[in-house]
């Protein structure tokens, strides 16, 4: 068992455990608690996955904002008795049996695909001839290791990933020389050039400043409104 | 101004107007009124403008656009607007060279059919342009007792002159026809708003039988369509001057032709309107308040006839003629008919809308005294009557125009039109009465006033046709001076008034002193001097006589040839 | 199954984690349970993009999607939470059983 | 020939010099109504500056037409120089055409060049003048002793185009002028007697000055006198009016601007018969006039339609269309020798053989067509055309049967009597009738002959037993205008029109006399209540005595001073009209009743004329209340009575050697000095020479006719010898048969205007019950078929949806409580639907 079997194991089951216990937990501040673990377990899978910065991201952002934010609310909004609001367990039952339904269709789906054949194929279809590179055409993070500058890239519009990996020496990658880069964009003619995400990007930053707008505006303290004085 | 500007701004300044009132606040009815007068003054000087740049010498359809084509382009030529070309057998010349040239403008509309947005001038309508603005501009400074919504009138008036202008401009099938709507429905609203105590009745009338007549129209609008398909070089066409050509040609059969003609000259004949369909005419008039029976006599009724020579006779020269005959026994006997039934009215109103009944009928039998025959003076006999007809419609325009504001000034006054109660208005309005004496005596076709001058060219052809109808014909005008004296002694002559409301005559204020005085300047001027007239259309009449003579000529040879059934 | 450590186990994982999220989803009455719910089936998603990222051609577009399901989940938390505060200014209580006004 | 000649261009200068005066004459009376209606209504309303603009238009247009007149006689020789020949014999240059045209450049109005024919058989010449072979062409051997000075062709006619109304390809219809010795005769004569009648009407018409017009005749409902404004201007505006029509018919140049004068003169006498508005029965009279000239127009209408379809002009003269000289009407038919040219051909349509008359040239050659057919009018239409212009001249000069307006006109003021309605207008239709005359065949002329005829005998009759002043003058000149038409048509071409100038001169004065007589009396036109006003108002009672005895006829026989008989002029010209009659029936004896009844009436005419004159003035006062406030009317009143009287008693001296008859004669078609004889009909017209031959006889029957019947007036009622009312009494059936006009009034009412008016009404039933009926039928069965539709609609089609739409609905309920609003159920529904679609996807296709 290699430490990165070990530690897929361990986070694995971290992140089921958690959010098992997160399902089956009727107190909202446990829940959360155990919320905190699966998710902080899931962003150990990404480093697992070579997403560094993924997994960054998902520590600062959801353990380290979105969980807070959510006991926050719990906070805000809990009033004893309610902390705990049960469901009937017939209900239980019958989520649970769906849940397990589920599972079996995802479960199946998975193991229905033959993933190595897909890969494959796409890669295939990606360069538009077989490379014959292998099974193993996708981003190598192992070659490549870290991926916040390529993301930093590709959201500002630009695939140095696509463009220049399958094509070039992977050294040029490496050293991320800008002029290279900008002779390989200008190489032009005979080159599809891969599209970014700047669009995207742009459109989720003003989506999430619209959204905090609109949070501030709708948790904003208001005045309750009386029927009596509507009528 | 260009030609396209000019032309499309003489039609849709108008509704630019309209639009422009809408602007307005609503109460403002005194602005509302001067602004719409400007508008229709405005587009009568650029009518006027139209009338400057049209070049008599040139019979065909004006403006005349040089095709500059560049040897091997494939794309479209340029056109090039031609100011200074002489005319020679036919041809355009421009200094000594023949130039190839496209005539009227022509702006693809609606390319799936072929359809476009096509527009010129010839001898035959710029007079009618003229008219049109004219009277509208007279129409609209009688207006002024126009009291209830006025603004809505006004913006409707407004579109209805667009329709007009548009009508006499049209050179594409499809358009004209478009035009010819957009006049019905300001008209069914004009009558049915603002008109006297049956207006419904009378407004619905109208515009069924018009609209019957539209329909007739649409019909035979798409019996060209297709039928032009196998001729035109290329697909189905609506323009009129190719479809023109086709049957110039004599490329429409003679069965198809027959029927066109039939359903086109219906659908004209209600608008003229001729004996069978002329029923809407009394209630439209008697109903409709006094500018806009100034509008249906004096415009609207001028189409009936500017369609039948645009339209019936050009495309289907065979079925002109072959109905010529019938054509001249219906005018012969609409304006006995009408003479008789306006005799024996006894409401003002009704007894001129009768008496343009009558003299429409002349229109009718001067346009259709075409008869075949070798001998070149026969032709010359039709131009006699057409000019004869076209020269009635300019004049009827102006005197029924002007009659139907007499009858609408005395109206505004007493409230009633009963012939048998007026009298003595000559005593208490004296302007008034021998202003009005002089326009019905323009009416009456006196000599040295417009009704003369056409009726007379028409009787005058006639003969040449049929002697028996021209005997007909030539008897209207003792029935006419019959009526229209009567009418004069019953109503301004006589010891005293003997109606209601005798307090209420006042003189003619100066508004309705300059529209009647107008009128009778220019019924003056068209009587004594017509050739300011002829001068304008003859040209052209000429020319459409030719074609339509070598159109029915090739369609009888193309039957004897092929060996078709003819008649 | 310890052996080499493939995508499907990664998918499994993934699976698991949206599997409870809907049962978390369904099963709590509490506002801010459903909210968690939620935020774990987007989490199973992310696992499965970061794991195709890695060992399917898809290569960094998979990383780069997750980074965009996380950062509209973070709205998408701030505004539930607005949602949730205004559910419990209007109600006086976070049970979602309560806010049946829709019901036909 | 003659051996006076003119040349060319001498004859081009008169031409334009007479041109020039005759539009200023015909002229100025326009500019004078135009400044006369407008001025005049701003204007005070007791001023009189609109009678003197118009008399001094009129007055200078006298003497503008005097003056052309002179100017014609001095340079042509009154008329007995012909124009040299041309020595250019291939004469139409382009040089010379050009010349002509840009000469008429100049003018001040649009002036059409036309081709210049000296004589129609000769070579042609351009000016812008034309001659007619027309005018004065005799043929040298059938001249007569008495004017044996008159050789040869004389001086053509001048004649030209003032504007075009139109033209179309060959067919021009314009305004002309045609002037010749007839045209000059007219205008000096029309313009004399206007300018005397303006004088004349400044006094009769001064009651008009005021501001408050009280006139006795019109009734208010409660039975009051119509008060009104004085409108002395407007009648000299209507007259001035009428003096420019008038004259413009007589400059006309071809048959249209007749016509179109015609009307004008019409409406001119509709407005001035109807100048008292108020009174229905002017109004009525004026309608009564206008509308039977128009039937009479009608007629003149198919005349001109006819000519216009087959000769293709309506121009008297030569002249040049699109610079081909082309001939007039009268060269067309008559040629240069006055003969109709009949041919046979073979009818298309029916396959008859049909005479046709060969249409002339101006070379007299036979015109053809395109296709190199000769040119032809039909014999019959010829007849047509002729009838429907004379057809316009009944109606104009109230021939029967279109004589009844002519009395009912007298409701106009009395100087509209005298002007329009006795010396000019419907003298119009004589005019016409003169100047038409080439275009008439022989049977149109015995035609115009037999309905001169009935006319003259039918009026006398009925003026016999008139009592109004007025329309025993009024019956009167009806007579006297059906004694020219019958010269007219028995071919006393020269008689007709010597008899129109001369009745004019005598009837104005008469009719103004009539006038003054009524303004002594104070607007009393009965006869019966007058008498013996010789006393009162002398000058007016001796001025109408001229006028009796010129209408009359009679003169001392056998007594000559100068070698002129003592004779007024109505002697004259009667005298000329009775020989052509005489020698007419010795020609053709089948027709003796043309020589009868003339001679017969003018012992009537002599009768009733010498009766109104006793009655009037003579014998003791009948009224002695009228009586004593009769007094002489003014000196502006008077003075153009006595200068008109001069004329009725001079204006024909010489008789068939004075001035006014040789003038006349100048003007004469072609070959009526030698008769016409009709190819088809044998009735042939008298030459001069035949009437010469029969005048003296003729003068005699004439003069013993009227003698008589001037003594059995003053029989009657002058010495009061034998009591008319005795001799009413015996005919009273006649009496009353002849005061009621022979019933014509009663017979046309039934005839015409009730069934016009029966007709109108039947028009109107047909619209509002047959054409609305059916319409109103239509639009009921549209509307039953819509309500079905509507059934159709509610009950089936609208049932159909209805169910869908129920169905849909309850579904929808059904489905309802799905929606619990739970969130959570929610998205178990999802997770459900998911698996659902999972299970689905595997079962359709298990891969």
């Amino acid at each position: 068992m290699t430490s990165e079997q070990f530690l897929f194991w361990l986070f694995a089951v971290l992140t089921c455990g958690g959010a098992f216990a997160v399902v089956i937990t009727q107190n909202v501040v446990r829940m959360a608690f155990w919320l905190i673990v699966s998710l902080g377990s899931v962003a150990g899978l990404f480093f697992l996955l070579n997403a560094d910065f993924l997994g960054a991201a998902q520590l600062l952002i959801y353990v380290g904002g979105t969980v807070v934010l959510l006991i926050f609310g719990v906070m805000l909004t809990a009033s004893g008795p309610y902390l705990q609001i049960k469901t009937s367990p017939a209900e239980g039952f019958l989520a649970g049996g769906i849940a397990f339904l589920f599972l079996v269709l995802i479960v199946s789906t998975v193991y229905a695909v033959d993933w190595d054949h897909k890969s494959q194929l796409m890669a295939t279809h990606e360069n538009g001839q077989a490379t014959g590179i292998g099974p193993q055409p996708g981003y190598n993070p192992e070659q490549q290791g870290n991926t916040t500058r390529p993301i930093a890239f590709a959201l500002l519009g630009m695939r140095p990933d696509k463009d220049l990996a399958s094509n070039q020496p992977a050294d040029l990658m490496d050293t991320g020389d800008v002029d290279d880069l900008s002779q390989a964009v200008y190489m032009g003619d005979e080159m599809e050039l891969s599209t970014g995400y700047l669009l995207v990007f742009e459109i989720i930053s003003v989506h999430l400043l619209v959204v905090l707008v609109g949070a501030a505006y709708l948790a904003r303290a208001k005045r309750r409104v009386d029927a009596s004085e509507v009528a | 101004m260009g030609p396209i500007l000019l032309l499309t701004l003489i039609i849709f300044l108008p509704t630019i107007g309209a639009i422009a009132l809408l602007a307005v606040p609503k109460d403002n009815d005194e602005y509302l009124r001067i602004g719409a007068l400007g508008v229709t003054v405005v587009t009568f000087v650029l009518t006027l403008f139209l009338l400057g740049d049209f070049n008599t010498d040139d019979p065909a359809i004006q403006p005349v656009f040089e095709v500059i084509q560049v040897d091997g382009a494939t794309e479209p030529p340029d056109l090039k607007l031609l100011a200074n070309y002489d005319l020679s057998e036919g041809k355009v010349m421009r200094d000594g060279q023949e130039v190839q040239v496209q005539r009227g403008i022509t702006i693809p509309w609606i390319r799936t059919w072929n359809i476009e947005y096509k527009l010129g001038y010839d001898g035959i309508s710029v007079p009618l342009l003229l008219l049109t603005s004219f009277i509208s501009v007279l129409a609209m400074m009688a207006s002024w007792s126009i009291k209830k919504m006025v603004r809505g009138y006004l913006i409707l008036f407004l579109l209805l002159e667009t329709g007009m202008l548009g009508v006499f401009l049209a050179l594409d099938f499809f358009l004209f026809y478009v035009f010819w709507e957009v006049m019905l429905l300001p008209m069914y609203f004009l009558i049915g708003i603002w008109g006297g105590p049956r207006k419904e009745y009378a407004a619905i009338k109208f515009f069924l039988y018009t609209l019957l007549g539209s329909v007739l129209m649409l019909i035979a609008m798409l019996m060209f369509y297709f039928g032009s398909a196998a001729h035109s070089d290329q697909t189905s066409t609506f323009d009129l001057l190719e479809l023109a050509v086709i049957a110039q040609n004599g490329l429409f059969d003679q069965q198809m032709q027959m029927i066109a003609f039939v359903l086109l000259f219906i659908g004209f004949a209600i608008k003229v309107p001729t004996f069978p369909f002329h029923t809407w005419l009394p209630d439209a008039h008697v109903e409709a308040p006094t500018p806009i029976s100034m509008i249906l006599a004096g415009v609207l009724l001028k189409m009936g006839g500017y369609g039948i020579l645009r339209i019936a006779f050009p495309l289907c020269p065979f079925g002109a003629h072959w109905a010529a005959y019938t054509l001249v026994v219906i005018g012969a006997f609409s304006i006995i008919y009408g003479a008789f039934a306006a005799m024996a009215q006894t409401d003002f109103k009704r007894l001129v809308a009768y008496s343009s009944v009558s003299h429409m009928g002349y229109v009718i039998v001067g346009m259709a005294v075409w008869k075949l025959s070798v001998d070149t003076n026969a032709l010359h006999h039709w131009q006699l009557g057409i000019n004869g007809a076209m020269f009635q419609m300019i004049a009827h325009g102006v005197s029924s125009a002007g009659m139907f504001f007499i009858v609408g000034v005395i109206y505004d006054r007493v409230h009633h039109r009963d012939l048998n109660q007026f009298g003595g208005l000559s005593k208490l309005m004296p302007w008034y009465s021998g202003l009005a004496a002089g326009i019905f005596f323009a009416g009456l076709g006196l000599p040295g006033m417009c009704g003369f001058i056409g009726e007379i060219f028409v009787t005058l052809s006639a003969w040449n046709y049929s002697p028996l109808l021209a005997i007909i014909v030539a008897a209207g005008v003792i029935l006419t001076a019959g009526y229209i004296l009567w009418t004069i002694q019953r109503v301004f002559l006589g010891p005293e008034y003997r109606g209601p409301h005798a307090e209420e005559i006042t003189p003619m204020n100066g508004r309705e002193f300059t529209v009647a005085a107008v009128l009778l300047a220019f019924a003056i001027i068209l009587g004594v001097y017509p050739p300011i007239m002829f001068d304008l259309m003859g040209g052209s009449i000429e020319l459409l006589t030719e074609t339509l003579q070598q159109g029915l000529e090739n369609a009888t040879d193309a039957t004897s040839t092929a060996g078709l059934p003819g008649n | 199954m310890f052996s080499d450590i493939q995508l499907t186990n990664y998918l499994l994982v993934g699976a698991f984690l949206f599997v409870c999220g809907v049962v978390c989803m369904t099963t709590k009455r509490n506002g801010i349970g459903i909210l968690m719910g939620v935020e774990l089936v987007l989490n199973g998603a992310n696992i499965n993009f970061i794991a195709f990222s890695r060992y399917t051609p898809l290569g960094l577009d998979g990383q780069i999607f997750s980074l965009f399901v996380i950062v509209l989940a973070a709205a998408e938390a701030a505004v539930a939470l607005a949602i949730a505060l205004n559910f419990y200014n209007n109600h006086l209580s976070i049970d979602v059983d309560r806010g049946d006004e829709l019901q036909g | 020939m003659s051996s006076e000649t003119l040349t060319i261009e001498e004859f081009q200068e008169i031409g334009k010099a007479l041109r020039f005066l005759l539009m200023v004459a015909w002229l100025l009376p326009l500019a004078g109504f135009a400044v006369e209606i407008f001025a005049g209504y701003w204007g005070h309303r007791r001023s009189k500056m609109a009678s003197f603009l118009a008399v001094g238009c009129i007055f200078i247009g006298f003497a503008c037409s005097l003056g052309a007149l002179i100017h014609w006689g001095t340079l042509t020789r009154w008329g007995h120089k012909t124009v040299a020949e041309s020595q250019h014999h291939e004469g139409k240059s382009e040089g010379e055409g050009q010349t002509g045209i840009l000469d008429a450049g100049k003018l001040p109005v649009e002036f059409v060049a036309l081709a210049d024919k000296p004589t129609a058989h000769k070579d042609a010449d351009n000016d812008d003048h034309h001659t007619t072979s027309g005018g004065g062409h005799k043929d040298a051997h059938h001249e007569g002793e008495h004017h044996d000075d008159h050789h040869g062709p004389g001086t053509p006619a001048f004649s030209g185009g003032f504007y075009l109304l139109g033209s179309f390809g060959d067919i021009e219809i314009g305004l002309d002028y045609y002037i010749d010795s007839l045209t000059l005769i007219m205008f000096t004569m029309v313009t004399l007697i206007a300018t005397c009648i303006h004088i004349f009407a400044i006094g009769y018409m001064s009651d008009e000055l005021v501001e408050d017009y009280v006139d006795h005749h019109a009734h208010t409902s409660d039975g009051k006198h119509v008060h009104r404004p004085g409108r002395f201007y407007r009648f000299f505006a209507f007259m001035s009016l009428f003096c420019f029509s008038m004259l413009g018919l007589v400059l006309a140049g071809n048959i249209f601007q007749v016509f179109v004068f015609w009307e004008l003169v019409g409406i001119c006498s509709y407005l001035l018969i109807g100048f008292y508005t108020e009174r229905k029965s002017a109004s009525t009279a004026a309608n009564k006039a206008f509308i039977m000239n128009r039937v009479g127009d009608f007629g003149f209408l198919i005349g001109l339609m006819v000519i216009v379809t087959y000769l293709g002009t309506f121009r008297f003269a030569d002249h040049e269309v699109n610079g081909a000289a082309q001939p007039g009407l009268f060269t067309m038919i008559r040629g240069a020798d006055g003969h109709i040219d009949l041919d046979q051909t073979v009818d298309v349509e029916t396959g008859n053989d049909v005479n046709v008359v060969l249409l002339k040239g101006v070379d007299g050659e036979t015109l053809t067509n395109a296709n190199g057919k000769n040119r032809t009018i039909p014999y019959w239409l010829l007849i047509v055309a002729g009838l429907g212009v004379f057809g316009g001249c009944v109606g104009k000069s109230a021939q029967f049967p279109l004589q009844t307006w002519l009395p009912d006109a007298m409701e106009g003021p009395t100087p509209v009597s005298a002007l329009v309605h006795s010396a000019t207008m419907v003298a119009a239709g004589v005019y016409l009738a003169g100047r038409f005359f080439p275009m008439f065949t022989t049977e149109v002329l015995l035609t115009i002959a037999y309905i001169g005829c009935i006319t003259l005998f039918v009026a006398a009759t009925i003026a016999v037993v008139a009592t109004d002043i007025k329309r025993v003058l009024a019956y009167s000149t009806i007579s006297q205008l059906g004694y020219m038409m019958l010269a007219i048509g028995i071919g006393g071409w020269g008689a007709g029109l010597f008899h129109l100038v001369t009745h004019a001169f005598f009837k104005s004065l008469m009719f103004l006399a009539s006038g003054s007589v009524i303004i002594g009396c104070h607007h009393e036109q009965e006869m019966p209540r007058m008498g013996g006003l010789w006393r009162k108002m002398p000058i007016t009672a001796f001025t109408m005595l001229v006028g009796v005895i010129a209408i009359s006829g009679l003169a001392i026989p056998g007594i000559s001073i100068f070698g002129e008989k003592i004779a007024f002029s109505g002697y004259h010209s009667k005298d000329e009209i009775v020989a052509t009659a005489l020698a007419f029936m010795q020609m053709n004896e089948q027709h003796f009743l043309l020589f009868l009844v003339p001679l017969i009436t003018a012992g009537i005419t002599a009768f009733y004329m010498f009766r109104l004159w006793f009655y009037t003035f003579a014998g003791e006062p009948r009224d002695a209340e009228l009586h004593s406030h009769v007094h002489e009317t003014p000196w502006v009143m008077t003075t153009p009575l006595i200068i008109l009287a001069v004329f009725a008693a001079g204006c024909a001296i010489g008789g068939t050697h004075g001035p006014l008859w040789l003038g006349l004669l100048n003007s004469e078609p072609i070959g009526l000095a030698t008769g016409l004889t009709g190819q088809l009909s044998g009735i042939a017209t008298p030459s001069h020479d035949a009437v010469h031959a029969v005048h003296s006889t003729a003068g005699m029957y004439a003069l013993i006719v009227a003698a008589t019947g001037a003594f059995v007036a003053y029989l009657l009622y002058g010495a009061g010898v034998i009591d008319p009312g005795d001799i009413k009494q015996q005919f009273v059936s006649l009496h009353t048969f002849l005061v009621e006009k022979w019933r014509f009034d009663e017979l046309y009412d039934a005839m015409f205007v009730r069934p016009v008016h029966i007709v109108a009404s039947w028009c109107v039933g047909v619209d509002r019950y047959v054409f609305d009926g059916l319409i109103h039928r239509t639009a009921r069965t549209t509307i039953d078929v819509s309500r079905w539709d509507r059934k159709f609609d509610e009950g089936i089609i609208d049932g159909l949806v209805n169910l869908v739409g129920n169905a849909v609905f309850s579904a929808g309920r059904s489905l309802r409580v799905v929606q619990t609003g739970s969130l959570r159920q929610y998205i178990m529904f999802i997770a459900v639907g998911v698996l659902v679609l999972f299970v689905l996807l595997f079962a359709v296709f298990p891969s």
